[in-house]
């Protein structure tokens, strides 16, 4: 028997809980010559920005024990760009779009929420107020309980769509962070974004990636992951998507059981461009293995 | 590209550090180009989390090879690797040389291990075009000849061949050889290859190179591996996939 | 020839700069069998506090990819006999002590504090204000920069001895609260603290660790521990005594290089309990390759 | 206890999951007693991050043999090693089981891997000491008898032996035995064991077992594996350390 794996964020309808993180997909095109791209629930985009974003100079990434420091710097093609060249490729994947925006102001964010909204294909925005690695890229609104709630509140009024904020891990208690994205009128908040990390060279003494710090992601942050999202689910009433770490099914699931209502799929992409497709797999084994017909009743379902 | 689960046939130790590491995958042989790479997974766990980028070395029928030098943890992992284990591999990745444009002589010059993509290389060039290769070591073990044939060799040392560095050694040749109607195909470290770029520059000789940089996917979506454009200042190639062949002008190494 | 390893913390002179973090050595006994404690710079006792603890109820350990989650919960025999039972085995070894004391108020600090500073044995104290695993271990207090300060200030008026505050990592800028505890007489801070985290089975929905969350150390922080030292480094003159995930001399190197004035091993002793010795031989190895005959010029010399 | 790099001699599969590795050392062969374990360090790099606690199964001169099945990650990676690698241990770790106690008879009790430390506890018995084994578990190849006599096997689906589980075999012995005579010595899952500690309770038999829990260090310095005790409800033994073998009365399980 095939479980319904379908789930709602907001008023978004998602075919299963399964969706590509900001930043590890690019636009689509690549991964999709390892998966069927319209089998995976939704698809995010690389953060879009209102101008072009040339990104931060190499080197750009270092491997870290089972993880990996990343400051790309939002190296992004801008929204214009963006419009003309990589959402016709987006139209033609039969996946939910969601497009991630970034900015170096609270008035960016809403002036690109604006024009993007009128493209139909995108089904919900990802607020970034969590990039740590440009200075204007989110991280000082990210740790600004009070920019985030007006930053949710401004889009808000500028879009009927679903909007999700994403957070950062990096402040002492996030769940402050969703409760104020609640109250703006956020559908649903995910978490995380990438821990502040940095890594050097002991003979030349430089830091290995050129920005000095950079993003934590991969299988090292996942027990962190699910604090913040369990954290979240404990406090707040508002759907969580659950990011950080996820490497297979079972990762995936041990999100949902800690309040996730869907969850990302990040740096695994890199590694395993198919995962997102093997997970939906082993989504389904799963359920049936514990007789669960609909995946909606795994979400918090924390026994503690 | 895809993701393939390949059969290892074998793992042989070419010097101490170095090894060949012999795979049979008649997808992968009938697809990669020479300069072309591989990203490699070397564990069945997650660590060490990310796959590994190597050169395609060889390809003979439906046998593919890589020559890899124990570098960190990875490449150890690697040389662990033995007859019959399945490796796990995304490829054919990258844009390789272009060797087939119009040129009289050809000659390459490699750094070390750089040597590793020049095997299958010169193998691929029309048997008609005459080629010399110049490898470079800063010792003698570091000097592999797997494969090869016309070369001449350099040793920081001076323990084996010429004692200098490899561009120094293709600095004594060029005026042997007619600038305009050669092209030079290089692979090794990066202060190699900016000697390299100096040189051909000042003598206009048209240039290709491999770069190696750190790299999370290999394929273009993590956009981790960037490389300055020489034109524009404000954009960059990505070296997984706008490389990591480039033509020795358009990059700032 | 034989490179100077030896540093200061305050007024604490070390033969060098390797310490055995807390909580992870117990009181010293079962390591003196892997290695000579006296060759190393310090010893950190487990928490101590004024009245003994039982500690969580099992399960309190979990492995994570490259790390471990605790939540021991601070067990330990209590002020009084520590002072009677653990001390006089701590006099035979020829290795300088640091007290480290936990406490659920403010008075419970300085009560411990002022108790101990007698015992001429305890040469600085490590005040814990950032264990994670117990309501009133810390935790509350470490995300509270006026109670750092605070406690600080009163820990201050009772002990003429060097006082480490030990920071938890789990705030937005970690470097407000090094900054908090210089300006209360600090003469140090030591950084960081375990990262809260949490694991759980995806069969029985229920936390691997008993006490639902858990701090998580060892390769899969170091990154996160770096980054912020190197952040206090950049903002605070205090020395700061760098922990996380150190498996061995090149880790300690990197910490030193990012601002550390001295390193603690944690998890690596529950894997490698000779680390310690090993660490000290790596760290002379590279003095000499470097040409460095005096430790302390490593410390904060980042390039960047 | 110390830190050993000792010589694998052989690694070979008992059954599909359970391995038997033998080691080369004299030290921990002189030393170990029944009961007592090591703690493996199952790969040369940072992961898995921790150790793995293992019983001593057997010694036989200077070798020491684990019996072990392949769990995780880990004891796969344990799976891998081979004849003439090297393993890093510290042991012996821990308190073994007091067999030389006052009894007649002796009874050992395991359900599934829980029969490693059989072999070497029933070999140090005084030969003259009648004892008596009962091996339980699921089904059929989770029975291991390697290096033991005098058993009887019970399993849950019958396939082998009794069918039910092995403490319910072992009841149906009790009229049979003089229970203030023996000693039990058990060893396997916890249900079991707790089952195994009413059944003592009641008939008044006296009883150690060996308890599992997870460990992070396994020589006392991490306080990660606590287990009740019986009497003082406020306190806790160090499994590692005061264990792993406790009388059945002193603990909570
Ligand atoms: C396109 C390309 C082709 C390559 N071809 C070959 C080849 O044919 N033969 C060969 O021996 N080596 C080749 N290399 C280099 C090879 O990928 C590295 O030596 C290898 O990744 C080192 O891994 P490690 O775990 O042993 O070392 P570690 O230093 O432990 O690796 C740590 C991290 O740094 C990265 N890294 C380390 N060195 C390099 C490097 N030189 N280039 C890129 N990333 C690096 C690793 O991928 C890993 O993420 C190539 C690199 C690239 C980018
Ligand atoms: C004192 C003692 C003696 C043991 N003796 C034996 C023996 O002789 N033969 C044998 O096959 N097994 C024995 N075990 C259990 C063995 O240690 C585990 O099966 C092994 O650690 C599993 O590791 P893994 O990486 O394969 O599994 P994973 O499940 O991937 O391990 C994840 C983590 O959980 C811990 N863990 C998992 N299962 C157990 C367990 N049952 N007990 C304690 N920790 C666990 C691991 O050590 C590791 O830290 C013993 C355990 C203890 C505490
Ligand atoms: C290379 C890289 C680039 C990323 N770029 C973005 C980005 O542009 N916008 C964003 O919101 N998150 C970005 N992220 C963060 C991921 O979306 C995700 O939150 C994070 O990596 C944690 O998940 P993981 O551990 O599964 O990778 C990026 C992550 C990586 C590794
Ligand atoms: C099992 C365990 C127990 C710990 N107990 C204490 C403690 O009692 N007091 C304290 O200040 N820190 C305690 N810590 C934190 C360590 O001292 C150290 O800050 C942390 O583990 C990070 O270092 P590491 O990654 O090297 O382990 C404990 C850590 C572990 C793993
Ligand atoms: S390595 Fe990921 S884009 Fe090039
Ligand atoms: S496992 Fe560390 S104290 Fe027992």
């Amino acid at each position: 028997m095939i479980p319904d794996l379908s789930v709602e964020i907001g008023s978004l309808k998602l075919k299963n809980p399964v969706m590509l993180a900001s930043g590890t997909v690019g636009y689509g095109n690549e991964i999709s010559e390892f998966m069927d791209l319209s089998k995976i629930g939704a698809i995010v985009t690389k953060s879009v920005s209102l101008k072009p974003r040339k990104g931060n100079p190499p080197q750009r990434i270092v491997e870290t024990p089972a993880g990996m420091l990343n400051a790309i710097g939002l190296a992004n093609v801008g929204l214009e760009e963006f419009i003309k060249t990589k959402i016709p490729f987006l139209k033609e994947v039969n996946s939910t779009l969601i497009c991630n925006i970034a900015a170096g102001s609270i008035e960016e964010y809403v002036e690109c929420t604006r024009i993007l909204d009128k493209e139909e294909i995108i089904k919900a925005f990802e607020i970034n107020v969590s990039c740590p690695n440009v200075k204007e890229g989110g991280l000082i609104f990210g740790n600004d309980v009070k920019a985030v709630g007006r930053i949710t509140e401004l889009v808000r009024g500028v879009t009927n769509k679903t909007i999700i904020i994403k957070l950062s891990p990096n402040v002492a208690n996030i769940a402050d962070f969703a409760e104020a994205a609640r109250k703006e009128g956020a559908d649903a908040v995910s978490a995380i974004n990438t821990l502040v990390g940095t890594s050097f060279d002991i003979y030349t003494r430089k830091p290995k990636i050129k920005n000095i710090t950079g993003g934590l992601s991969g299988p090292a942050i996942k027990p962190v992951a699910l604090a913040k999202v369990l954290e979240i689910s404990r406090r707040v009433d508002i759907p969580i998507i659950g990011i950080g770490g996820i490497m297979n099914w079972k990762d995936a699931i041990e999100f949902m059981i800690c309040g996730a209502s869907a969850f990302q799929l990040g740096t695994v992409n890199f590694v395993n461009p198919a995962a997102g497709v093997e997970i939906i797999e082993g989504l389904i084994n799963y359920c049936n293995k514990m007789s669960i017909t609909n995946i909606t009743d795994l979400i918090a379902t924390y026994k503690i | 590209m895809d993701i393939y689960k390949i059969i290892v046939v074998s793992n042989t130790a070419l010097q101490e550090n170095v090894f060949l590491l012999k795979c049979l995958s008649s997808e992968i042989a009938s697809k990669i180009l020479p300069g072309q790479f591989c990203n490699i997974k070397v564990s069945e766990s997650d660590f060490p989390l990310l796959r590994r980028p190597f050169s395609i070395c060889d390809v003979e029928g439906d046998y593919i090879s890589f020559m890899y030098e124990v570098h960190g943890e990875g490449t150890k992992l690697l040389s662990h690797k033995k007859e019959g284990d399945l490796i796990d591999l995304i490829g054919p990745l990258g844009k390789g040389f272009n060797y087939k444009s119009e040129y009289e002589t050809a000659i390459f010059i490699s750094g070390g291990i750089g040597v590793a993509p020049f095997p299958y290389l010169t193998r691929s060039l029309d048997g008609s075009i005459p080629y010399k290769i110049f490898l470079g070591g800063r010792t003698e073990n570091q000097i592999h000849t797997y494969g090869l044939h016309n070369y001449e060799i350099s040793t920081d040392d001076g323990s084996m061949g010429y004692k200098g560095n490899v561009v120094q050694l293709f600095e004594k040749h060029i005026p042997l050889l007619d600038k305009s109607k050669i092209k030079v195909f290089g692979c090794g470290p990066n202060p190699m290859l900016r000697a390299l770029k100096e040189l051909c520059l000042l003598h206009e000789i048209n240039c290709e190179v491999s770069v190696e940089c750190a790299m999370a996917c290999g394929f273009g979506i993590c956009q981790g591996c960037p490389i300055e454009k020489a034109e524009e200042s404000d954009k960059y190639y990505l070296v997984c996939k706008d490389g990591p062949v480039f033509n020795i002008k358009d990059v700032v190494i």
